[in-house]
């Protein structure tokens, strides 16, 4: 039987991804695992985050989640993006436990991304 | 159902037509005993029960004598292919059947293997019909008991029944079709059709829910060995107080569907032409299934879209992903990849199925609503390589 | 049903409650969906499901996820039965029950017997009761399954279920119930019972008929191994498309008789004493069953009087012989013969059963046809010899 | 599942049995087996059945079966008693295939009262 998978929030954050698309000539990352495919694209000033988008192949739940992992870091030091993990994710957004593989995907991109600005400087 | 759902889902279930209804208030105010009693209160019941009966025999031309009620297409599969091969298995334990079948037969026939039957899984073309020569070829001297569906609920698929059921009648084996979804949609005259096991549900044609029944010919060697045990109802086949107005119910709907066939099909017809041409021209679309299959169902993949963010972007439609809807993380449907299509496009197969109340409106809605959705997923996906 | 007609067999079925009948129709015009699908409408059936194992399980005081829902107490009984004792054989096949149970139950075991298990059939004495201490001598070391009923459907008995259920959680022994008849009709908290397994039915309540739940501890050990195969549904322990509907008036009759069971047995101990006290004083009459049962239930015997011809003789009234409905040739009551009783007490026995709407004046009016019916079969008769 | 086991004359015959009782000072046999219990009483005259009449324990088709025999024999030869069958009943009666034994009873009885006639004269 079938609750609802799908809590108000992630209804909201599917239907309308503000983060959705490219940051111009910002950093870029690309996942692809456990039915996900994610890249993710960064510009960042003075060590902050300024832009953040991404692009998305996978299930409401991963689309809303890397909206919402956006949405938290733009404007925060890019050295969170390394410390990102999927519990900051799943706390303020119900995610089915047997999706949290997926939600590992998005954790991984967003660090690598971290990664690249610290290789960067 | 709320004003804002557009439902495409009358293969999964359908809502009771209102003259179905009427019948079993009827019925559940006036025969509400017990209809093994033999007093005045449990004869009126009876009566009921003989006239939905007559009705549900009239669909199939059968006599009302060889129907079994039990408490749906699921109960009826497990009785037919449990009890069918049991009973058979003293002559010979190889017993056949399909993989795109439903996993109340599957699963069954699972069960048996560790019973100790020997199971042969034929396969389907690449629309998901069974070829009779194929069939013909897996069969043995010891193949004793055959279940093949007849509409298939996940692509619509129609089996030649006819074909199969001729090859199993000259070798004398039992034949099972589950017609769960074929059962007061498509006219089936088991008269003439050498079928000897029939299994349906009442949801799946405008019927109510937690009743359905088991067609055993009557014919020699055909018989079923019991799954439940208890009182000596339905002589000893099915025990368990008789549901008097859900069975009323069945037979009301039945009666309808009889009368109707052909108008429904027609009206099936027209509203799968308008999904489908809506949708046709969609790049990397694909039809699972046959052209000329049942239809009140059509299943499409489309390349390159994850299936569980399509359905979700086509609410308010309520339609079936391809998959089995039981499964938590969905999962690329068995049946779907039993056809040959890769995972990526069956796990993106969307089941729509149409019923009578559905109007040409709402067909064009999901249309343009299906379109809508590939075209924002592929616009938010990533390119294959960054 | 028919106004000339006095109903007096609420044992062998209810009238569906007006209110549950309201939930249903509500919910069969709104909530059709397959409640398997993960769509809107789906999810609509969900909840509706949801609602009514709540209301069950505070009818019972157990938690909504300990019930699995059935086709009816003939398959949770199969079901627990069969489910349970299969799941336990691997530490031992010695299953226990008694010959007073419904065939629901003893038609399992004599499967199982076949099967290869081990069956003791304690007995009960002459009301119908088992002692706990008979009971636990009829246990061994490798026993595992226990099947005890609450209320008997003849006579109306009530075991002492907390007695024999601490005798089994003692020695770890997984112990049913088949509470058919006690369920909505007297208190059960299933919270402090030591009960593993409880079979219940909704039309023995004023429920549908068709639908039933077993309810399933949540302790270690006590499972059941499904008896049914086919879909994922309910935890893969029961397959097939749930009946939201009937679920939704099963839970209904749940609450409405969790309101109500102090007035409902005061109401039927009243009509019970009337009855009896109306035809106690007929020469050869006697009481089947214990005084304390189930006030819903009188079951007599009269000395020779043919039971066929006596309950012909009492129509209006429906009330049931205590014989197995369902044989064409009236046999004896095999429960009271358990009990006893001697063929000719048996054959002549009649089960009246009173329900929530039964009156005064109908007992009063059956209490007088018995009495007119025994003196004009006994004059009927020619003398012991001629 | 249960039809109406008793047909309307069924019903009639074993509502208003007109030959239950006792011929006073008449020939009597009684017979017990198959979960039936009959006694018949008659009288004759001039090789006629004058009256005949039934006491019985059983079911209602016995009741139902026993009365149509005596209202069908009253007036006839005695010799009629003799050759009655089983059938003679049953063709006017629809009784339950089943209970196809218990009729064969009061084939016994209406015959050994024959009997009781013939051994008179
Ligand atoms: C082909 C087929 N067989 C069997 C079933 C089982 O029917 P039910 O869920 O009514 O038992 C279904 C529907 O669920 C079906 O589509
Ligand atoms: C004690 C008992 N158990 C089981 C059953 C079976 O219930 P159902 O016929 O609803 O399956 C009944 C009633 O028939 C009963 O009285």
């Amino acid at each position: 039987m079938s609750a609802d998978p799908y809590s108000a929030r992630v209804r909201d954050l599917f239907a309308a991804p503000a983060h959705a698309g490219d940051a111009a000539g910002g950093e870029a990352v690309y996942v692809a695992d456990q039915d996900v495919r994610l890249r993710l694209t960064a510009t960042a000033a003075d060590g902050t985050i300024e832009v953040l988008r991404f692009r998305a192949w996978g299930c409401p739940h991963v689309i809303a989640a890397t909206e919402a992992a956006c949405a938290a870091l733009e404007g925060r030091p890019v050295t969170d993006l390394e410390n990102y993990t999927a519990a900051d994710v799943m706390q303020n957004l119900p995610v089915p436990v047997e999706k949290t593989g997926r939600i590992l995907v998005i954790e991984d991109a967003v660090r690598s991304l971290g990664q690249r600005f610290r290789d960067r400087t | 159902m709320s004003e804002d759902i557009i439902y495409l889902d009358y293969a999964a279930s359908t809502p009771v037509d209102p003259r179905v209804y009427e019948r079993m208030c009827e019925v559940s105010q006036s025969a509400y005993a017990n209809p093994s009693s033999t007093h005045a209160a449990g004869r009126l019941t009876h009566e009921v029960i003989g006239r939905a009966a007559e009705q549900l025999g009239g669909l199939l031309n059968v006599s009302p004598e060889t129907l079994i009620w039990t408490s749906g297409a699921t109960e009826s599969d497990n009785l037919a292919i449990a009890g069918g091969a049991r009973y058979r298995a003293h002559r010979g334990k190889h017993i056949v059947t399909m993989r795109t079948e439903h996993k109340a037969v599957t699963d069954v026939f699972e069960m048996l293997a560790q019973e100790g039957f020997d199971v042969t899984w034929v396969d389907a073309d690449s629309r998901g019909l069974l070829a009779p020569d194929v069939f013909a070829a897996a069969l043995r001297d010891d193949t004793q008991f055959v279940s093949i569906m007849f509409v298939n609920n996940e692509t619509g698929v129609i089996q030649d029944i006819e074909a199969l059921g001729a090859i199993c009648r000259e070798r004398d084996i039992l034949f099972h079709v589950d017609g769960a979804q074929a059962v007061g949609k498509v006219p089936i005259d088991l008269a003439s059709l050498p079928v000897d096991l029939l299994s349906l549900t009442g949801h799946k044609f405008y019927g109510p829910k937690g009743i359905g029944a088991l067609y055993i010919a009557d014919r020699p060697g055909c018989h079923v060995a019991p799954i439940l045990f208890g009182g000596g109802q339905q002589r000893r086949i099915r025990p368990g107080t008789l549901p008097t107005d859900l069975i009323a119910g069945l037979g009301m709907a039945a009666e309808i569907a009889a009368g109707g066939i052909d108008d429904d099909l027609a009206h099936l017809s027209e509203l799968r032409d308008v999904l489908w041409n809506g949708i046709r021209e969609i790049d990397g679309i694909s039809l699972n299934g046959d052209p000329d299959g049942f239809p009140g169902i059509l299943n499409v993949s489309v390349e390159d879209i994850e299936g569980e963010s399509l359905l979700f972007a086509l609410e308010p439609i309520c339609a079936a992903t391809g998959s089995a809807c039981n499964s938590k993380v969905q999962e690329p449907s068995y049946v779907l990849r039993a056809l040959g299509r890769t995972d990526m496009q069956a796990q993106s197969a969307i089941r729509f199925s149409v019923g009578r109340p559905t109007t040409i409106e709402e067909v064009e809605f999901a249309a343009g609503r299906y379109r809508e959705a590939v075209a924002r997923l592929r616009q938010l996906a990533p390119d294959e390589v960054a």
